[in-house]
């Protein structure tokens, strides 16, 4: 503060006028294209004459999805070592760049700018939640770059610039819903966290409900995180439907089961069918709360197959034998090798010929032979319904005749015609 | 220094400076990329001009301004969406995240905001006169200090729930994939270069305003309200009235934060916007100095540049870092940087006490 | 005698409790009237009463104007003032910042907003008549005890209040303090009504045109400081208890 | 009517819930005006204090016996070292000691995140207490009526505390007017650090018993502590009698308002309610001192 009246600055109004002006002229003055024009593209800064190429990873290693996004970020390490020991690509070992993602999305967005723009990387491997998705996708689009995504998500989805090499709504929640029928199911309870892909995967629920019989008893959401189920599963357990679709997500599902069990409901009464809980979550809700439940993916740590065999032993060699392996690690881990599939089959890095090269482009997996799609840039997947057992593990108990081709639209399916225009 | 910076001269020389620095030397040093991020975290420094004044000279401790910012960023996110969506299809056009969520007619609430000037107007407005609203209902009742804090705080939460939960906003995934600002390709680099001139001279006429109102009777009556709000209504004044300007300031500077945030970053989502990215506006005005002018803004770009540079190498460290700033600034230097100098001078007056305990 | 403010039957319950139980007050310009009484007669809160801190029931009237219910800064904008116990000036300002916020009540907002050129007129005499004169500049946090206290009561002057309600205006004062203010007070009481809450007799003695004493929320004698003194009742309650007056200005 | 009986004990055991997350804080904030935002991490140092226990004694119900005292000694001397450390010089500033605490809660939850894993850990409930009682034609989980019962008790002894013993009376005196105490010789030092002991073993005891119904993991604690300070700001100033009224209220509201719209719209609910309230009856929020305004 002023000890004493100073000298008043009369024109600050003026020096506001000043400032704005200066900043228009300069705005102004630096117009670039306008709508409709053709932007100046971005070059690529990749750099490929040396003996390396860099890739980024882009995971949340600190914040809330810190737990889930550092098993990925393992795996997509696993995978890059496999290929730079067996000569790298193109005959060019690979560098990882690992960058943090925090859990926010707009961290995500800043991060995949500098991996493509600071660091010119040939290829970003990460991403988890659909929010971080969303973020990047303008920024891999704009930068003309390559984002490889593993995780399963809520579909109506396709970039020319994303590989999604997780499951979309026709790998697993179809499958799942075509499990439940089978099994007898007539109604359903659908409890969901309150964000994109629940309320995505309800609609769709809804609408093969609606188409094959089945009769929704209830929808309810709570806000993420939240761990507050008193009501809710008072109220799935006097609705008493013949299985519950859980799209919880995080501690929520710790709270729910817990809550599921102790007011006395089973796996035998009411199942609960869950997407979201894997290998990693069951641990935190404890397996006597859960066993005999089910859970809806593509890959299970249990998989029987001689490259899961092989994946598992690595992983485990790499990072101790009381590390699990989970669906999304083995997408990250697939993405990876898909990757280097396809930069071998273009012959070139350049981000135009891998999007050419792709279509069919297959590998071994995990979890079976994994192909892309070019049109769609999905890829085939398996899918299974495992049921949780006493060591924590899951074991399939379902799986559906060979690979499911991708339809993140769903267009092949005519009761999903009202739900998503296609883009 | 201090002195004379205080006069006309100085504060025409500190702007010019200012001036110099951010529209002269950065764009010329820093990469594309970098004067992108620059462009970001100049908007985060603008909440903390409003932060300063509501908390540093107010005594409001505000932990909601996420839903100024939210409200700004928004706002424009929806013209940004529309305006994409009329581009593409023409008037009336669905935006492509509501067609994916099924929704086929543009809600009425959207309709307006394919207006750019009614869109400027409800940014400049709508939070403003929310902020007011909530101020009266809550000064004029007495209610402050820590209750005003945790309410600020219970707003933010409930504000970001409530975002999450309409599909028609983009639900938890927010509002993304701009394409043209105003008319502008925003994947041009010539524009982001302009995004980013934009939000240097917001910043800099948000310091000149937030100058003025701190020299002013207003400014001398806001921080007697900070030190003993009832002294000052036994002398005549409606205290809540001088708060509820301070606090609706702020709310506009955060607004308009918000709002030249998202062409830059090009998201906008309620996990920017909650309780935690809300404490941690706080965070860089504490460090830079609470009661300072220009504290908050190089307290705010500290931070962000720390948490950009440190959390991709130490994700942990950083974590602890920040709890530790917190602790330690606040604790032992409640002045911030700002008040080092003082501090240094051995000259911790009551007067620098003062200002900093409140 | 031109009687300024006027209560009557003022009651304030806190919890059941009488604090003040029925007072009748007169306040008449160009008195200093003292308001005394042993601790928790209400004096204090007889005056929160007044100021609109506490709810009462009864009549507060000042020229003819009912100041019941009126929120606290509608009564100060009337012209009444008060003062704390702990005097309560805005510490982080300078002397002058809090003379010129307390002259300001009635600005608009378009002077607010602008920077304050030079000090108003009336602003500076009154600096200068609570001896301040050469501390325009000090931050009030630095000023002296007695100081805050002066710049306090300079306070309610600028702000044009007629009727000062002073909560102990001399705790912890030296002597020539004491006398100091005493003779600020009236001075500034030739045209104004001026009610002290005090404990220290002497002080009383000395400057009192008008005594009133409560007791247990009701007034027990009021009158000239001789008049009091001598009531029997008055040496029972309180003077007599307080056989040395010094332990009754420090209780 | 069963719907309305099944709201009013889920709002019971929801407020329950709330009312052991808030008690600690009542004391703390109400009577000593400390903003402590690391209670939440106190909260979660109780829940890993029941993991930590389980692991070693084996048993789940044994250990959520020994559990209890145990978690009250570690949020206790958490709150000791928190109080001793920094907010002894920050009483007058209780913003300051909001940020302050916030940091140190942020410091706990990386350091909890460090030394436990990212992930969940699982406490497994005791046998006695699983599964429901059938109460008036909805089930109740035991787990929550041990934990009713738990906060009846725990309400029930801060009150003994505060009434019947030395050390009670003299928190209820500084509470009521410190300067006051401290003339009547009365240390507050002392009773700061008292009260600040145990309010933040309430916390660590609260963390023990949410084992039994939530998750166990570094960020337990952040998801009770809105919810907490909204039930101690709505219960008015250091009053333990407001705080147990605010939270069941807070509870049943919560309950009502999931049941007929959206567990997201209830929060939202939740919280205009309280500005209203506050609207209505500001005077339980705040007391003023009237001989001294400093």
């Amino acid at each position: 503060m002023p000890l004493r009246p100073t000298p008043e600055v009369r024109g600050l109004a003026r020096a506001l006028a000043a400032s704005a002006a200066l900043a228009g002229l300069l705005a102004t003055a630096a117009c670039g294209a306008r709508a409709g024009e053709e932007t100046v593209a971005t070059e690529s800064c990749v750099d490929t004459s040396g003996d390396t190429v860099k890739v980024g990873s882009l995971n949340s290693l600190s914040g809330t999805m810190a737990i889930s996004e550092t098993t990925v970020r393992d795996a997509i390490a696993l995978a890059v070592a496999e290929v730079n020991a067996a000569g790298g690509v193109q005959g060019k070992q690979i560098e990882i760049v690992a960058e943090d993602g925090a859990s926010e999305p707009t961290v995500f967005a800043e991060k995949a700018e500098k991996l493509i723009r600071e660091d010119c990387v040939a290829a970003v491997f990460g991403g988890w939640t659909s929010a971080s998705r969303k973020a990047m996708l303008p920024v891999f689009e704009d930068n003309d770059s390559l984002l490889y995504y593993p995780v399963q998500y809520e579909g109506l989805e396709a970039s020319e610039n994303i590989f999604y090499t997780g499951a979309t709504t026709n790998q697993q929640i179809i499958p799942a819903l075509d499990y439940l029928a089978e099994t007898g199911v007539e109604s359903l309870y659908l409890v969901g966290s309150d964000y994109v892909f629940p309320r995505t995967a309800n609609a769709i629920i809804n609408a093969y409900a609606e188409a094959h019989g089945i009769e929704v008893l209830g929808e309810d959401y709570v806000t993420l995180g939240s761990t507050e189920f008193s009501t809710i599963v008072n109220q799935v357990k006097s609705a008493d439907a013949d299985a519950v679709f859980n799209t919880l997500n995080g501690d929520s599902n710790v709270a729910f089961f817990r809550e599921y069990a102790n007011v006395g409901l089973t796996a035998a009464d009411m199942p609960v069918m869950s997407v979201s809980i894997a290998e990693e979550e069951v641990g935190g809700i404890g397996v006597e709360n859960i066993e005999g439940q089910l859970a809806a993916w593509n890959y299970y740590q249990t998989v029987e197959s001689p490259a899961n065999t092989a994946f598992v032993e690595a992983f485990k060699a790499e990072y101790g034998a009381e590390r699990v392996t989970s669906d999304p690690m083995e997408a990250a881990y697939n993405s990876v090798h898909l990757w280097a599939a396809t930069v071998e089959k273009a012959g070139s890095f350049a981000v135009a010929d891998v999007q050419a090269a792709a279509d069919g482009v297959s590998f071994d997996s995990p979890e079976g032979t994994v192909v892309i799609d070019g049109d769609n840039h999905h890829v085939t997947k398996t899918a299974r319904i495992g049921e949780i057992a006493a060591d924590g593990l899951l074991y399939t108990v379902w799986e559906s005749d060979g690979p499911i081709e991708p339809d993140p639209f769903l267009e092949g399916y005519d009761w999903a015609a009202d739900l998503a225009v296609t883009e | 220094m201090n002195r004379f910076l205080q006069t006309r001269a100085g504060t025409w020389t500190g702007f010019a400076a200012a001036a110099l620095v951010l529209f002269g030397l950065a764009p010329l040093l820093l990469s594309g990329f970098r004067l992108g991020l620059l462009a970001q975290f100049l908007c985060y420094a603008v909440v903390a001009v409003g932060i300063g004044l509501a908390w540093g000279r107010g005594g409001m401790l505000t932990l909601g301004q996420g839903v100024f910012f939210g409200m700004g960023a928004y706002l424009m996110a929806m013209h940004l969406k529309t305006a994409d969506a009329e581009f593409r299809g023409g008037p009336g056009a669905v935006p492509d995240f509501m067609e994916l969520a099924g929704i086929r007619e543009l809600p009425a609430y959207w309709a307006p905001f394919s207006s750019p000037a009614f869109t400027i107007a409800a940014i400049l407005v709508l939070p403003t006169a929310f902020a007011v609203l909530l101020g009266l209902a809550v000064f004029k009742r007495r209610v402050k200090g820590a209750y005003f804090a945790i309410l600020s705080q219970a707003l933010a939460g409930a504000f970001a729930i409530l975002l999450i939960g309409q599909q028609s906003l983009g639900g938890f995934n927010g509002l993304s994939r701009f394409r043209y600002f105003f008319g502008f390709t925003l994947a041009d680099p010539v524009n982001q270069r302009m995004l980013y001139f934009i939000a240097a001279g917001v910043l800099l006429s948000v310091v000149a305003v937030a100058l003025q109102l701190r020299r002013s009777r207003y400014g001398e009556l806001l921080v007697a309200v900070r030190d003993a709000e009832e002294r000052v209504r036994f002398l005549g004044y409606d205290a809540a009235n001088v708060k509820v300007v301070a606090y609706a300031v702020a709310a506009l500077f955060a607004s308009v934060a918000g709002a030249v945030f998202v062409p830059i970053v090009g998201i906008i989502s309620p996990a920017s916007i909650g309780i935690v990215p809300s404490i941690m506006f706080i965070l860089g005005v504490a460090i830079g100095g609470r009661a300072s002018l220009v504290g908050p803004v190089v307290g705010a770009l500290a931070v962000a540049w720390a948490q950009t540079a440190l959390s991709e190498q130490f994700p942990s460290a950083w974590t602890y870092a920040q709890g530790l700033l917190f602790v330690l600034v606040i604790a032992l230097l409640p002045g911030g940087i700002a008040s080092i100098a003082s501090v240094a001078r051995r000259f911790p007056t009551k007067r620098t006490q003062v200002e900093a305990a409140a | 005698m031109n009687i300024a403010l006027s209560c009557k039957d003022i009651v304030v319950e806190f919890d059941g409790f009488r604090a003040v139980d029925g007072v009748d007050l007169e306040l008449a310009r160009g008195e200093v009237h003292f308001l005394i009484g042993p601790n928790g007669a209400g004096k204090t809160t007889l005056v929160d009463a007044v100021t609109g801190l506490a709810k009462y029931t009864g009549s507060v009237v000042k020229d003819g104007e009912e100041l019941r219910g009126r929120k606290v800064h509608h009564i100060a904008r009337k012209g009444i003032g008060r003062t704390f116990q702990t005097a309560t000036v805005f510490e982080a300002l300078t002397v002058a910042q809090n003379l010129d916020i307390a002259a300001g009540a009635g600005r608009s907002p378009w002077t607010l907003l602008r920077r304050r050129r030079h000090l108003p007129p009336h602003v500076r005499a009154t600096m200068e008549r609570i001896g301040l004169g050469d501390r325009a500049d000090t931050p009030a946090g630095a000023l002296a005890h007695g100081q805050k206290q002066w710049l306090e009561i300079g306070m309610l002057l600028v702000g044009d209040a007629d009727v000062l309600l002073l909560d102990e205006p001399i705790a912890g004062m030296g002597h020539d303090e004491r006398e100091t203010t005493g003779r600020l007070l009236h001075d500034i009481a030739a045209d104004r009504a001026v009610a002290v809450v005090e404990h220290d007799m002497d002080f009383m003695r000395a400057f009192a045109s008008r005594v009133t004493v409560l007791h247990a929320g009701a007034v027990l004698a009021s009158g000239s400081v001789d008049e009091v003194s001598g009531d029997p009742r008055v040496q029972e309650v309180y003077l007599g208890t307080a056989k040395e007056p010094a332990d009754a200005a420090t209780a | 009517m069963d719907l309305l009986v099944g709201q009013l004990l889920t709002g019971l055991s929801t407020g329950s819930i709330l009312l052991l997350a808030a008690l600690g804080l009542s004391l703390t904030f109400g009577q000593m005006g400390v903003v402590n935002m690391a209670h939440g991490e106190f909260i979660m140092a109780g829940c890993y204090t029941a993991y930590v226990v389980q692991q070693v004694v084996g048993d789940a119900g044994v250990s959520l016996l020994i559990a209890l005292p145990i978690g009250f000694l570690v949020g206790g001397a958490m709150g000791l070292v928190l109080e001793a450390l920094l907010l002894r010089r920050l009483y007058h500033r209780p913003l300051d000691t909001l940020l302050v605490t916030f940091g140190v809660g942020l410091v706990l939850q990386q350091a909890a995140r460090d030394v436990f894993g990212a992930p969940a850990v699982n406490v497994s409930v005791p046998e006695a207490l699983r599964g429901g009682v059938d109460l008036l034609g909805t089930t109740v989980p035991r787990t929550r009526l041990f934990i009713m019962a738990l906060a009846v008790l725990a309400v029930t002894a801060v009150a003994l505390v505060l009434r019947f013993t030395p050390a009670g009376r003299r928190i209820r005196a500084v509470t009521g007017n410190r300067d006051l105490a401290e003339t009547a010789g009365i240390s507050s030092r002392r009773v700061d650090a008292a009260t600040f002991f145990i309010g933040s073993g309430l916390a660590g005891v609260a963390g023990v018993a949410l084992t039994l119904i939530g998750s166990t993991s570094p960020t337990t604690g952040q998801s009770y502590l809105v919810d907490a300070f909204l039930v101690v700001v709505a219960g008015g100033l250091g009053r333990i009698k407001g705080a147990v009224v605010a939270a069941v209220a807070l509870g049943a509201l919560q309950a009502v308002f999931e049941t007929y719209s959206t567990a997201s719209l209830a929060k939202v609910g939740v919280f205009v309610v309280i500005v209203v309230f506050l609207q209505l009856r500001p005077q339980g929020l705040f007391t003023l001192r009237t001989r001294s305004l400093a």
